[in-house]
């Protein structure tokens, strides 16, 4: 029925750890959890709007192409082969160069890991940012 | 203290028990329930602390259906009158087990209302304020050294809106914080020093000095001083106390809780 | 007044006299005589340019030779209307046949020499005379030097003086000298309870008050130092809550109070303008004291010219020389159809004056009421423009006002800023926005230049802001979207010696209403339908009354009483202080009230829920028969008080010892013991004026001389005493005193402090005071002795709240406004009358049943009530329930919504204060028209301006 | 209750430091001499008090001291030496929006 679940904030690299409210298995709230040793139960606003991206109307659920100047839903299969289509096009046509990698903190360590790997390592290029330095 | 939680939840006086239990190595608030027995054994005290009321009350607003049991130190209990002047929760509509204060590792005392803050370092006591300071002693300073130093705190402020979001009887729909013909927005630190002191006006009569909001500020503002000594001022020139009873009217600072007749009935 | 001057069924006709009165009531024929103004009322616009250049400087009567006017001028600054007049007494050209400097620079050629007197008649159904008094002019008397000694002034005089708009702007100085005094003297009864010839019998009832508050105010304005003393015989503050002020004016303000009548004044030495004052004081002893400024509180009296006109009308006149009036009947006067009000029947204070006028106003239209609304006008608008879609196209019209505004601010300047700022595309200067020209050009300008928010920068929106709103109406704009900035009240008059601040200050006020307008956004109003019935709470007198006049006016009236019988406390007073037969008129009344098909008459029936508001009330009663449901449109509470039953002086414990009403009661039954008694005394304020009971009766002093002059006509050797703290026989209760003191009534004064002591001696009492001449104790031993008991409210917490109205500290009902509005509650559609509101004679409960019949007719006689406009609304996703707006709201129009959980606003009975949107701490409640954004915006683009 | 306000706000802002800021008088519309009176006495205790030290913490673009190092403003008088810019606003926390 109502139960609180410990988890690590998403949002930056510090892994402030955080306490969700869950009423019947929907997510009302984010508290700071008191006793993790990295944040001592202070969070800062992103933190403590933990949650709101969960349940926001406005996550994106699936990939979307855009055609004929709409964004239409498509499978992550086509997602895929499109985006390497374009890369392969960008780059054979501008270099490695000409592309850029922007990673999240919503996305866990290894993650991250990958997407500089594959910027460096396969791609050719050292354009890769990540979100908390925008 | 478990016989008595077993208890309400098999006489069925409440649905569920928030109290606390040690998961993943953290002391953590938890909801215990009648399908569970055998778990009410591991209800532990502490030593954290968490607005468990606040959390019955959230759980109220989306199922009124329930009865809820808390686990209530002194601060919890004084909360909860507040909430219920102010018609957020109905007298009654959550049971309290009252344990003596205060488990948090920053509490020397028993009493929760002399909560004492941690130490700070040199720097803070040279040019903000001690958080450990009273009222009294904060007054003896110069008014203008008293006010850089307010000023120096409150520009610390990151508007995590934590002081706010962990208060127990912050409960308002749409929060004045937020409102943008009276707190401009993009800005950090938020407006100085009015963001703070709306707060504390608006902790007028509210206030009941649980130190939740010091406990969750990242930056250390000594805001139970401030809040504190709204409340002073709530107590010497309104004659209201905070939290103590249950049969006063909410406060406000626009009219006087002795011109007018009783509080109107109950709403939901 | 200007509300008045603007009524579209009020026509004024000013300069202009009664000559004759034919007819008969519902069918006069008046015959005016209208005086030559010489200036065209249509075309004057008040701007002051003629008084400028006008050569002829003449004293100023309205501030009573203490300044000077023009031969053109305005009697002050906010007459009504607001156009010049031409005094052909004093002006050049009359006298000499050149000049008329007047005509050659006046603007707009209003000036109209060749001006000729009128003659003409109207027809109307019915007279109210309210002509007012006439100061008692004291130079008819040397002993006080008025007009010999500079340092003698009258209280008018006084009063001008004080006067933040008078010669000396509020500054408390002597005229002569402009020496800055720091000893005034007020003499009372100057003129008043006075035998000598020229001057009255009577007690004028109003100098006591007018005297304190101006020794207060002097206070105030001068500082703590200066000294006041008021010289009295009585003190008579007998009105609500009078006493509170005349014990704080002497505890907390420090005015002293000599009680001494002061024969004569002299000049302190002979070439110097303080005033010697002689007196003989408590003790006895013979005082002298040097004031530099002595005033004299002159009383009221009815002019030459007055009683003329009654003569003229046909109208009695009593012994004073104002209209004969029955205390039946307060304010009708002898000759049908005429009705009479304010100080024109008799001396009287202001709230007394305002509550007459209602009920003159409520006798004429029980007359009147077959040809009701039938030569009404009313107003018709062009429907609203959609300007929702709109940008703000922000017009601005800064006003001169003649030289008012002007003469200090640079309106050009003003102007000109107006134009740089936001949404502002057009920017007029006018000499009198408010002039009825202006207003036609003002709606023209509105629709050439497609304007949808309008800004006046002129004067107070006080008076001013319907006539902008209703020019919006005519221009199709709603009238919400109208912002005020008053640059004349705010501005020029305060900083009238610092133009380049003036204007700087003028400049920000337009940028606020700029700043607000363009946010503003278009209010709805909605017309409600209301039930045209009242209800009126309480059977005695004042309720009895109340609702005669209201059926009379024809409106269907319940009236509720809690006993078996109609009257209350009347039934049990034998006669008038005037010797009328009370049981015969109420026997009359109460005939009349059952023949009256629209009333009906509930009986033991007590009120016990209250729903609804004004227009749509349901109040519950319970009777013998069960409850039942009245549904009305308005309440009027006349539930009267009660007598105090005594503890003191062996009341209750002694046969000897009575109240007023139980003697009352003998003289009906002729009860034996009154013959029998030799000696009888009677106790003033017998729990009147004590600490639990800070009040004066107001009716005792009269009862009790009233009630010695019976016993002597029972016995005319009886010997009776009479023992006061202050004899209030106002009014021309003062003869009734006057008689009783000739005829042998022995009145002794007695102090808090030094009450009478009663003894049982037998059958006989004992009554033990000091003689506060002889300075030495008495006892007489007294056969009866009658307590002045005092009256007391029925602290009736439950009707109150019912009816959302609140109670004063001694629970009499708390009127709306304690000199403008004495028949009104905040709480629209309530109304008071009779002792519910405090003590009162008879007479003056019927004339306030009928003034609240008045009051309560103006809502019944609309047909609907306004909804709506600036009223606070609650967002209700933003409630969060608490209910400290339902607490807070001083107008008890937020409820809360049990099933939606939220707090809403009933729009009828919000008054739009602001006070929840104050003390919400969720910002749910948003005050229309003066909601954050607007306010904020206005702050903000001054801050940024600064 | 308008007194008893008043004196909340008062005491607050003088525990801020920011005393003698704030009062309250009765003045009714007949009032004007005391009015006058009031306010001038009041601008002039005011301007004793010297400007709004608020004002230092703002700069006359109305943005924050966050934003301090572009705004010329008066040094603070107490903490002349150590007066906190934006230096002391955490970086992490900055650099988080």
């Amino acid at each position: 029925m109502y139960k609180l679940v410990p988890s690590v904030c998403s949002y930056c690299g510090t892994g402030c750890g955080v306490l969700f409210k869950v009423l019947d298995g929907k997510l009302l709230g984010t508290l700071p959890l008191k006793t993790h040793p990295v944040n001592e139960g202070k969070l800062c606003i992103k933190g403590w709007n933990l949650h709101e991206f969960v349940n926001s109307p406005l996550r994106l659920k699936a990939p979307l192409i855009r055609i004929n100047g709409r964004f239409a839903k498509v499978t992550w299969d086509r997602a895929i082969r499109y985006t390497a289509e374009k890369f392969r096009e960008v780059m054979s046509q501008h270099g490695p160069d000409s592309v850029g990698f922007l990673a999240s903190a919503k996305i866990t360590n290894e993650d991250n890991y990958l997407i500089q790997k594959f910027a460096r390592a396969v791609v050719g290029t050292n354009n890769v940012d990540h979100c908390a330095r925008l | 203290m478990h016989e008595k939680v077993l208890n309400l939840l098999e006489t069925g006086k409440v649905d569920i028990f928030l109290g606390y239990k040690m998961m993943a190595g953290h002391p953590l608030p938890h909801a215990f329930g009648r399908h569970n027995p055998v778990e009410v054994q591991e209800m532990i005290l502490g030593p954290a602390r968490y607005p468990l009321e606040k959390l019955a009350v959230e759980i109220l607003a989306a199922r009124p259906d329930l009865k809820i049991g808390i686990l209530a130190r002194d601060c919890n209990r004084r909360a909860l009158n507040v909430l219920t002047v102010h018609q957020q929760v109905a007298p009654g509509q959550v049971q309290v087990l009252e344990v003596s204060c205060c488990p948090s590792p920053l509490q020397r005392h028993a009493d929760c209302s002399s909560l004492e803050a941690k130490e700070f370092g040199a720097g803070k006591k040279e040019i903000g304020i001690d958080n450990n300071l009273t009222p009294d002693r904060l007054e003896a300073m110069e008014p203008t050294e008293r006010f850089s130093r307010w000023m120096y705190e409150f520009q610390k402020c990151l508007k995590c809106y934590g002081c706010r979001d962990i208060c127990p009887v912050c409960f308002c729909r749409e929060c004045s914080l937020e409102h943008e013909d009276l707190i401009g927005t993009g800005d950090l630190p938020p407006e100085v020093p009015i963001f703070h002191l709306v707060r504390a006006v608006h902790m007028a009569g509210r206030c009941i000095d649980c130190g939740l909001c010091e406990d969750a500020c990242p930056v250390d503002i000594p805001l139970r001083l401030l809040y504190r000594k709204v409340n002073e001022l709530v107590a010497d020139l309104f004659d209201y106390k905070t939290g103590l009873s249950l049969e006063q009217p909410p406060f406000s600072l626009l009219f006087d809780k002795t011109a007018q007749p009783a509080a109107a009935p109950h709403g939901a | 007044m200007v509300e008045c001057g603007r009524h579209l069924n009020i026509k004024l006709l000013t300069l202009t006299e009664v000559a004759e009165l034919t007819g008969r009531a519902g069918d006069f024929t008046v015959t005016l005589t209208k005086k030559p103004r010489y200036v065209d009322m249509d075309k004057c616009i008040g701007c002051g340019v003629c008084a400028e250049k006008c050569p002829r400087k003449v004293d100023d009567e309205y501030n009573l030779g203490l300044a000077k006017r023009k031969a053109i001028y305005l009697k002050y600054s906010q007459t009504v209307p607001l156009k010049y007049a031409i005094d052909p007494v004093t002006c050049i050209y009359f006298k000499k046949g050149t000049c008329k400097a007047c005509e050659k620079f006046c603007p707009s050629g209003a000036i109209n020499l060749e001006d000729q007197e009128e003659r003409f008649a109207i027809q109307v159904g019915a007279v109210v005379l309210a002509t007012g008094f006439a100061p008692f002019n004291p130079g008819v008397f040397d002993t006080y030097g008025y007009g010999r000694y500079p340092g003698v002034v009258t209280s008018l005089e006084f009063e001008r003086i004080l006067s933040a708009s008078g010669p000396f702007e509020g500054h408390v100085v002597r005229p002569k000298d402009k020496k800055e005094p720091e000893k005034i003297a007020w003499l009372q009864c100057v003129g008043s309870r006075d035998l000598k010839p020229g001057a009255h019998s009577y007690c004028s009832g109003v100098c006591c008050m007018y005297a304190i508050k101006q020794a207060v105010i002097a206070k105030e304005h001068a500082g703590a130092d200066l000294d006041a003393a008021i010289f009295f015989m009585d003190m008579r503050t007998y009105g609500k809550d009078f006493d509170r002020y005349y014990q704080k004016a002497e505890h907390e303000a420090g005015v002293r109070f000599v009680r001494s009548r002061v024969h004569s004044l002299s000049p302190a030495s002979p070439d110097s303008l303080d005033i010697r004052l002689e007196y003989v004081d408590d003790q006895g002893k013979l005082q002298e004291e040097i004031f530099d400024l002595v005033v004299l509180s002159i009383g009221l009296e009815a002019s030459e010219q007055f009683r003329n006109l009654c003569q003229r009308l046909d109208v009695k006149l009593d012994g004073h020389g104002f209209t004969s009036t029955s205390s039946f009947a307060p304010v009708t006067a002898s000759r049908p159809g005429v009705y009479v009000c304010g100080a024109a029947a008799g001396p009287k204070d202001i709230p007394y004056s305002v509550m007459e006028a209602s009920a003159a106003a409520a006798a004429a239209a029980g007359e009147l009421s077959p040809a009701r609304f039938s030569l009404v006008s009313t107003k018709t608008y062009p429907p609203e423009r959609d300007v929702s879609r709109e940008e703000p196209r922000i017009g601005v019209f800064v006003c001169n006002c003649g030289i008012n505004i002007s003469g200090v601010v640079n309106v050009s300047e003003v102007a000109a800023h107006a134009r740089s700022l936001p949404h502002v595309v057009y920017v007029e200067e006018n000499l009198y926005t408010c002039s009825q020209d202006t207003q036609d050009k003002l709606t023209e300008v509105i629709r050439e230049h497609g304007l949808n928010r309008v800004v006046v920068a002129a004067c107070s929106p006080r008076t001013h802001e319907p006539l902008f709103q209703e020019t919006m109406n005519n221009a199709g704009l709603n009238k919400y979207l109208f912002e005020m900035a008053n640059i004349r009240n705010q501005d020029s008059w305060v900083h009238a010696q610092e133009p380049e601040i003036a204007t700087r200050k003028a400049k920000d006020l337009v940028t606020m209403a700029v700043a607000k307008s363009a946010l503003l956004n278009p209010l709805q109003e909605a017309d409600l339908p209301i039930t045209q019935t009242a209800l009126v709470v309480g059977g005695g007198l004042a309720g009895m009354a109340a609702a005669l006049n209201l059926a009379q006016q024809g409106y269907p009236v319940h009236l509720v009483e809690k006993t078996g019988v109609l009257g209350g406390n009347a039934r049990q007073l034998l006669t008038t202080y005037r010797g009328e037969d009370v049981g015969a008129f109420l026997e009359r009344l109460e005939a009349r009230i059952f023949q009256e098909p629209r009333i009906t008459v509930h009986r033991q029936a007590s009120i016990t829920g209250v729903d609804g508001f004004v227009g749509n009330f349901k109040t519950t009663i319970a009777t013998g028969n069960g409850a039942a449901v009245i549904d009305h449109g308005v309440a009027v509470l006349a539930t009267g008080a009660k007598e105090y039953k005594p503890t003191e002086y062996l009341y209750g414990q002694h046969p000897g010892v009575i109240t007023q009403l139980e003697f009352d009661e003998m003289l009906r039954r002729r009860d034996p013991r009154l013959a029998q008694a030799q000696t009888m005394a009677f106790i003033q304020c017998v729990g009147s004026r004590e600490d639990h009971r800070p009040y004066c009766s107001k009716v005792c002093c009269t009862h009790s001389v009233k009630g010695a002059l019976e016993l002597l006509e029972v016995d005319p050797g009886a010997d009776i005493y009479v023992l006061y703290r202050d004899m209030r026989t106002y009014g021309d209760r003062e003869d009734l005193y006057h008689q009783a003191r000739n005829r042998g009534v022995i009145f002794n004064r007695y102090s808090r402090d030094k009450k009478p002591v009663v003894t049982a001696q037998g059958e006989k009492l004992r009554v033990e005071f000091r003689d506060h001449i002889l300075a030495r104790p008495l006892a007489v031993e007294v056969d009866l002795l009658i307590l002045a008991a005092a009256i007391e409210s029925h602290q009736d917490q439950s009707l109150a709240q019912m009816y959302r109205v609140p109670l004063d500290a001694d629970g009499w009902f708390l009127e709306a406004h304690q000199k403008l509005r004495p028949v009104d509650f905040a709480n629209d559609g309530v109304f008071l009358c009779g002792m519910a509101h405090y003590p009162k004679p008879l007479e003056e409960s019927i004339a306030q049943a009928q003034a609240a019949a008045a009051r309560a007719a103006t809502v019944l006689s609309k047909g609907t009530v306004k909804a709506g406009g600036l009223v606070s609304r609650i967002t209700p996703d933003f409630c969060c329930g608490c209910q400290i707006c339902v607490n807070v709201c001083p107008y008890q129009a937020i409820a809360f919504h049990d099933s939606l959980g939220v707090a809403q606003v009933n729009e009828v009975l919000c008054k739009g204060c602001g006070a929840c949107a104050a003390a919400c701490p969720c910002e749910a409640p948003v005050l229309l028209g003066f909601n954050n954004r607007q306010l904020y915006a206005q702050i903000r683009s001054v801050l940024r301006s600064a | 209750m308008t007194l008893k306000r008043m004196r909340f706000l008062k005491e607050l802002f003088a525990f801020m430091g920011l005393g003698g800021r704030l009062r309250l008088e009765w003045i009714s519309s007949a009032e004007a001499q005391k009015f006058v009176k009031v306010v001038s006495e009041f601008t002039e205790e005011i301007r004793a008090l010297g400007p709004n030290p608020v004002g230092r913490y703002t700069c006359e673009s109305g943005k924050k001291i966050g934003r301090r190092a572009a705004c010329p403003t008066a040094p603070d008088p107490v903490l002349a030496d150590t007066a906190p810019g934006p230096h002391t606003v955490p970086r992490a926390a900055a650099e988080g929006r």
